[in-house]
């Protein structure tokens, strides 16, 4: 049966290769927590922290550095698994399932089909353009920035708690009821808009009848 | 416990790297994914300060329960525009598409 | 005639314009009696205003102070920012304009239906003329500024809409489109000054205004600004220099259009305006000058420019300017009844001579002087009527224009050197308004073909002529106080013109013989320069080459103004869009190649798509806002 | 339980249009089933959008709210009525154009009416996740419309930028709604209001950072300058009843949104903020006017011409009170009204001469004056000439924003406009000083010629609309005093007593 879906003969050896290639990277990563965590300079959930931040920020990277839109695509995957380890910790479990479902399942499997149908990953490719240098600016400004002003503030915090699926439900369905039906035509929109948009039009002459 | 600085940390990284990625690359492909990853950062955000800071805890969650579905929307339907334009030019890459001008 | 109704005035003609402008295919005759009926009314009715005016403050007690009447509410802001009342007001000043401006607008409308018979558009052309009439009423009786500034432009638009009335004509719509935009830029001014105005005063009502002013309620340099501002708008619509640039290609227009617009009404707009707010001007005395010299430059040039142009209807054009410059000189030596007076005289005879000179072009279909000439014999009754008015134009005992003349030599008398101007200026006008008679209906016929094709016109069209002439041979007697009870003003009309205090004429014999004495010896000059054989028509040309093409080059503001837009403003829009074009767009192909390059780095992806570009823009942005953003903090 | 407010008649108006957008979208799918004319769905929509704006009308001079989420007052009731009045006029005014150039029209209008709804939600949003959802659904429909045309190659690349930049905008404005959430603790209006009045020293910079990057995602919504550049090449590539949505619903529902979030949640922190507003307003009508020079392009000339409005009505964010929000309001409406007036001005000019190129309006005055004459005196309003809308609302608008102190922008922005006559003179000396194409040369010698017969007819429903949208255009610049009460009213709420 996989041999029936149109996949490119190298996404196998991507992620092997791939695999291979972040475990080299990340192994000294891990090992460095590991250590950390052992001799006791690491609470719990802080070894799980890092090494979740280590995924995000990994995986970003990848999502935006490699050449290979396939490459890229599995960055992104590996990021929002570690976001949705993150929520793991912020105690949403049920936030961490509908990312690693919408995610690591929905998105992903679109953007690869999206790539396939598109062909891109045919022939060499040149994926960033001239202006990188300017976004690299930006980017470590931007950063700058954002990393100042978070560490700048200080922030009155609360222990964190965790939301039952019960109240969180009540809350979504019922305080949030109009919003989300909202969303629900966010969704219909964006669907119907795909498939109009996306299908394939009858040349002129053909039948005009949809 | 783990201080919120690091969440917010982490989610400007993941921001900033994101809008680096909408800057630096030309497949149209690859610009959804640095979006995707800049709506990730404000995931983790919404979460972070619900959990740490709104005495309701819940507003942020079903924000990002949101933004997650939009995202999602968001990339079916640019996926679906970026088809038609593949299907017109052969090409995916946005600096390909730039009969519109001055 | 209750005060509450002098907003009538205004309501028949434009309703006539919504009549005509809708209906006018479906009337007989195009709906032209509307119009003239419609303006005969307007003239009773303004009579009956000065009449009730004498009437209300007269029994021989002039009070200067005027009447303000709140029609209806406009504009309200419930939060208390403003409240605009259509409201009128009514004083000597608008009397005297109520009066030009219907006497005028008749007459012009009944010179109209004999000089645009079997035009296209003739319905549009009244409706037109209406629109402009209604706006005119309306920017006279106005009781606030911005009243007033809405009639303002709408008086611009109409202006705009008959100079461009052959639009199919090239240089119609480029004259209407320039009158348009040198007038607008003026406008601008004026609203600025309006704004500010309001912004201390808090009020836009005028007579408030000027009670705000004259209690001292102004910062000194404020008001100047903010009066200077507002004189722009004056400078625009009255064509005084530096933007005068537009009145003479204006004449584009039909004739009877310059005659009513170009002559006696909308460019005595800025003159009423000035002497509406002089009081303000009164308060900041470096404004007053400002209209003093603005009036005295543009009076000599425009006056020096006249002496060349070989256009008739462009002769009257400067000599218009030029006057208008008088009329500033006076309001700004502090002498409204001078300036009004001036402005009462000036819009009969100026009228006039553009009828007589429509007159011309009707019957010869030429309009450069250079080309005519001998018309006396085919056109006497429009000849001689010209001749009234040029002897008027000129200051010649005893018609209109001298009386004026002479009152506004008299406000400069204790100013040597604006005197001296004025006496040169005055004598200038003699010679080319001799000029302008020689070569038109004198001397031999230049043109054979165009002459003997000349024939006198309709009764219609000399009806008016003959109107007009009359009273450009009368209407100076009005500051006879015995004139004005003869004709059953109580107190005189001239009264009516002197605005602020109730001042009898200033007859100065001495004065008058020397005023006299230059305009004889201009007319004197351009009878023994002009008179004679055909040759002697262009003979100003060979004199003095330099001088003759500066002056025919009008001092060759309109090719400096054409460079400013061109290089200023198209310039700076491309620039603008060359940096949206080459630096954002496309930093990737050229010049991201070269900003790289001068980073000292090689990078061999040359090629970038634009959406990156566009996302650049929106983190340049971020990045600035957010930089300066913690910088403050 | 809670003691939330679940009346659902309060969104009568929003479900008429969500259930009409389904009804649509089935007619359109089943029509061969139904045997439905497919000309019904345009007038269907105009009935829904009737309904929708006859309907918002039964809660004016009430104040309540849906789920402390929606506001009904008489600001949601001022968007609804001008939302749904845009939609109809639109919807008239392009049926012809969508017949013709497009193929999936259930899909079209279904996103017209989604559009409108998203719009709507936006306006009544009393707290940030509704807002934002709304602006989602507002922005998707349009992403969507954008790209419908399909036999426009131009139209695929045009909901491509949209719908990228979009995304990021919509990113950068979602990371400045969490700062501002997290600095405030919660997301309803009310609530972040209180916080921020009560001291934000302790997050300043976080606040800045959000409060620069909702101004920014915001910005990218109303095309304001530097977060524009996506706007001429949307407005060139879509199809032009979705550029007039784009420049009408679009813009207003974002201003709707500035207005919310500026005069109520952010007001105690004005000070922060207004600077930013002041800047982009500067930039806005500086580059959009001048840029606007240059373009040979009607909709990209409309494109930077609204970019340069937007700057005019920043101006009157920035400096917020009472005053200017009503005069922002009263703007917005006549500026709808003209700029619906152009759009369907040129719509009826594409369905006959199907060109979007300002070189071929030449002769137009020749060719068709009635439309001549209704660009002329819309461009005329849209530059600020007297006797217009475009000049009394612009003028209370800088009036306001003059009386909060920003005079030096005021008089920038009335250079501005000064500016803006000059190319907008440059499509009227077209129209009527050039000859039509297919005209012989004028004779030299009187300027006249023979022209043949080259007038041709606008269809009765491009008529109908456009007068009465000319008509509306001199009734605001003659006497504004209806709208203005209205504007008053809706801004009485942002601004209690």
């Amino acid at each position: 049966m996989l041999r029936r879906l149109p996949l490119p003969a190298q996404i196998d050896r991507t992620i092997t290769l791939g695999g291979l290639l972040a475990s080299v990277v990340a192994a000294p990563y891990i090992v460095v927590l590991g250590v950390l965590f052992a001799t006791g300079e690491l609470s719990a959930p802080e070894f799980v922290f890092w090494l979740n931040a280590g995924l995000v920020v990994g995986g970003a990277l990848a999502a935006v550095l490699l050449r290979h839109i396939v490459h890229a695509a599995l960055g992104l995957v590996g990021a929002s698994l570690g976001v949705a380890g993150i929520f793991l910790l912020l105690a949403s479990e049920f936030l961490a399932l509908v990312q690693v479902l919408v995610y690591g399942g929905g998105v992903t499997i679109l953007l690869l089909f999206g790539l396939m149908m598109t062909r891109a990953t045919d022939g060499p490719i040149v994926t960033d353009g001239a202006q990188k240098p300017f976004a690299f600016g930006a980017g470590i400004v931007l950063a700058g920035l954002f990393v100042g002003a978070m560490l700048d503030a200080e922030w009155d915090a609360l222990n964190v708690t965790v939301v039952g699926f019960r109240e969180l439900g009540i809350r979504l369905y019922r305080d949030f009821g109009i919003p989300f039906e909202v969303a629900s035509l966010v969704l219909l929109v964006a669907l119907i808009g795909a498939i109009t948009i996306a299908r394939r039009e009858p040349a002129p002459g053909e039948d005009d009848s949809k | 416990m783990i201080p919120l600085e690091n969440f917010l940390v982490l989610s400007a990284i993941l921001f900033a790297l994101g809008f680096y990625g909408v800057l630096a690359r030309r497949s149209a492909i690859l610009i959804l994914i640095a979006v995707e990853l800049m709506l990730a950062a404000v995931s983790i955000n919404m979460v972070a300060f619900a959990a740490y800071l709104d005495p309701t805890r819940f507003t942020g969650i079903i924000f990002a329960i949101f933004v997650i579905t939009v995202a999602a929307a968001e990339v079916g339907l640019a996926l679906g525009i970026v088809l038609r334009l593949f299907r017109e030019r052969a090409s995916a890459n946005v600096d390909e598409a730039n009969s519109l001008k001055w | 005639m209750g005060m509450e109704q002098v907003v009538l005035l205004p309501a028949i003609p434009a309703a006539i314009f919504v009549v005509l402008a809708l209906f006018s295919p479906l009337l007989p005759r195009r709906g032209d009696w509307l119009a003239v009926v419609g303006m005969a009314v307007v003239v009773v009715l303004a009579l009956a205003v000065a009449f009730h005016f004498q009437d209300f403050f007269g029994h021989g007690e002039f009070d200067p102070s005027g009447e303000n009447a709140r029609a209806f509410e406009w504009l309200n802001l419930s939060n208390g920012l403003f409240q605009i009342d259509l409201s009128t007001y009514v004083d000597a000043i608008t009397v005297v304009m109520l009066l030009v401006v219907s006497i005028v607008a008749l007459m012009v409308m009944i010179y109209s239906v004999g000089y645009m018979r079997g035009e296209a558009r003739y319905g549009w052309y009244f409706g037109a003329l209406s629109f402009f009439t209604a706006s005119m009423l309306l920017l006279v009786t106005a009781g606030n500024l911005m009243v007033l500034y809405f009639a303002w432009e709408a008086v611009g638009l109409a202006s705009f809409l008959l100079i461009g009335f052959y639009w199919e004509r090239r240089s119609a719509a480029e004259a209407a489109k320039k009158a348009f935009i040198t007038t607008r830029i003026g406008d601008v001014g004026l609203l600025i000054g309006i704004i500010l105005l309001w912004r201390e005063a808090g009020t836009f009502d005028i007579q408030q205004i000027i009670e705000f002013a004259e209690g001292g309620g102004f910062d000194q340099r404020y008001l100047t600004v903010a009066m200077l501002f507002l004189f722009m708008g004056a400078v625009g619509k009255s064509a005084q220099f530096p933007l005068h640039v537009w009145l003479p290609d204006a004449m584009e227009g039909p004739t009877p259009v310059s005659a009513l617009i170009h002559a006696a009404t909308m460019v005595v707009a800025g003159v009423y305006l000035v002497a509406r707010m002089l009081p303000v001007f009164d308060v900041v005395l470096v404004a007053r000058d400002v209209v003093l010299y603005t009036g005295l430059i543009t009076a000599f040039m425009a006056a020096t420019m006249g002496l060349v142009a070989s256009d008739i209807k462009r002769v009257l054009a400067y000599s218009t300017v030029s006057q208008l410059g008088f009329m500033f000189v006076a309001l700004g030596l502090g002498s409204p009844t001078a300036a009004m007076f001036h402005l009462f005289t000036h819009a009969f005879f100026k009228a006039l001579l553009f009828l007589g000179s429509g007159s011309v072009i009707h019957a010869t279909h030429q309009q450069e002087i250079e080309q005519l000439g001998g018309l006396w014999r085919k056109q006497p009754l429009t000849t001689w009527t010209f001749v009234i008015g040029s002897l008027a134009l000129a200051g010649v005992i005893p018609l209109a224009g001298f009386w004026s003349k002479d009152e506004i030599l008299h406000a400069a008398n204790h100013n040597l050197p604006v005197f001296v101007t004025l006496a040169v200026t005055a004598g200038l006008t003699a010679i080319y308004t001799t000029r302008l008679v020689l070569l038109t209906f004198f001397g031999e016929p230049r043109n054979h073909h165009a002459y003997e094709h000349a024939h006198e016109s309709p009764p219609i069209m000399t009806l008016p002529l003959l109107v007009l002439a009359a009273l450009a041979a009368v209407a100076g007697f009005v500051i006879y106080e015995g004139v004005g009870q003869a004709l059953g003003f109580a107190g005189g009309i001239g009264q009516l013109i002197f605005a602020h205090e109730p001042e009898v004429f200033h007859f100065d014999r001495d004065l008058a013989t020397f005023a006299l004495a230059v305009s004889l010896g201009g007319i004197g000059i351009g009878l023994v320069y002009w008179w004679g054989t055909a040759e002697r028509a262009t003979r100003a040309r060979g004199w003095a080459p330099e001088l003759h093409a500066l002056l025919v080059n009008r001092y060759y503001f309109d090719d400096l103004y054409q460079s400013l837009i061109n290089y200023v403003v198209l310039g700076a829009g491309s620039v603008i869009a060359v940096f949206d074009k080459r630096v954002v767009n496309e930093t990737g192909v050229d010049g991201g190649a070269q900003t790289v390059g001068w980073f000292g780095l090689r990078l061999k992806f040359l090629q970038t798509g634009r959406i990156p570009n566009y996302a650049l823009a929106m983190a340049g942005g971020i990045v600035t806002l957010s930089l300066v953003a913690f910088y403050t903090s | 339980m809670s003691d939330l407010n679940f009346d659902y008649t309060l969104l009568i108006p929003e479900l008429i249009l969500a259930v009409a957008a389904g009804i649509v979208l089935l007619a359109d799918a089943f029509h061969t089933e139904l045997r439905l004319n497919r000309t019904l769905l345009p007038g269907f929509t105009v009935l829904a959008a009737l309904a929708a704006g006859l309907t918002s009308l039964a809660w004016l001079d009430t104040s309540d709210d849906f789920a402390t989420l929606l506001a009904v007052d008489n600001f949601t009731a001022f968007f609804r009525v001008l939302f749904a009045f845009t939609l109809a006029t639109v919807v008239i005014g392009s049926y012809e154009f969508v017949a013709r150039e497009i193929r999936h029209q259930g899909e079209f209008y279904a996103m017209f009416l989604l559009a409108t709804l998203g719009a709507s939600v936006m306006a009544a949003s009393q707290e940030l996740l509704t807002a934002y959802i709304g602006l989602e659904l507002l922005s998707f429909s349009l992403y969507v419309a954008v790209s419908l045309a399909k036999r426009d190659p131009r139209s695929g690349e045009a909901g491509l930028k949209y719908v990228l930049l979009g995304g990021v905008a919509s990113a950068t404005l979602l990371y400045g709604l969490s700062l501002i959430y997290g600095s405030a603790g919660s997301t309803s209006y009310a609530a972040i209001s209180e916080t921020f009045a009560a001291g934000t020293a302790n997050v300043e910079l976080p606040l800045l950072l959000g409060l620069v990057l909702v101004i920014a995602g915001l910005g990218f919504k109303i095309s304001a300058v530097p977060f524009h550049m996506w706007t001429p090449d949307a407005y060139e590539g879509a199809p032009l009843p979705v550029t007039a949505i784009l420049s009408a619903t679009s813009k207003a529902g974002a201003i709707a949104l500035l207005l919310r979030l500026f005069s109520g949640p952010l007001l105690p922190v004005k000070d922060d903020w207004q600077w930013m507003l002041a800047v982009i307003s500067l930039t806005t009508m500086v580059a959009g006017n001048l840029i606007a020079l240059q373009q040979t392009n009607i909709k990209r000339l409309l494109a930077y011409s609204s970019i340069g409005q937007v700057g005019y009505m920043l101006l009157a964010v920035a400096t917020i009170s009472d005053a200017s929000a009503s005069a922002l309001l009263l703007h917005l409406g006549g500026y709808t009204v003209t700029n619906l007036a152009v759009f369907m001005a040129v719509i009826a000019f594409y369905n006959r001469q199907r060109s979007e190129r300002i070189a071929d309006f030449r002769g137009l005055a020749e060719t068709n004056p009635y439309l001549a004459l209704v660009i002329t005196a819309a461009l005329f309003s849209l530059s600020g000439m007297p006797l217009l809308a475009g000049f009394t609302t612009k003028f209370i608008l800088f009036q306001a924003a003059a009386q909060d102190g920003y005079l030096w922008l005021v008089a920038i922005a009335v250079v501005m406009s000064t500016i803006s006559l000059y190319y907008y003179l440059l499509v009227i000396r077209l129209m009527y000083v050039q000859e039509p194409d297919g005209a012989p040369a004028p004779d030299p010698q009187t300027g006249r010629l023979d022209r043949p017969n080259l007038r041709w007819r606008t269809s009765p429903a491009s008529y109908a609309v456009t007068a009465v949208l000319l008509l509306g255009t001199i009734a605001i610049g003659l006497y504004a005093t209806p709208l203005l009460e209205a504007a008053d009213d809706a801004a009485a709420v942002l601004f209690p007593a």
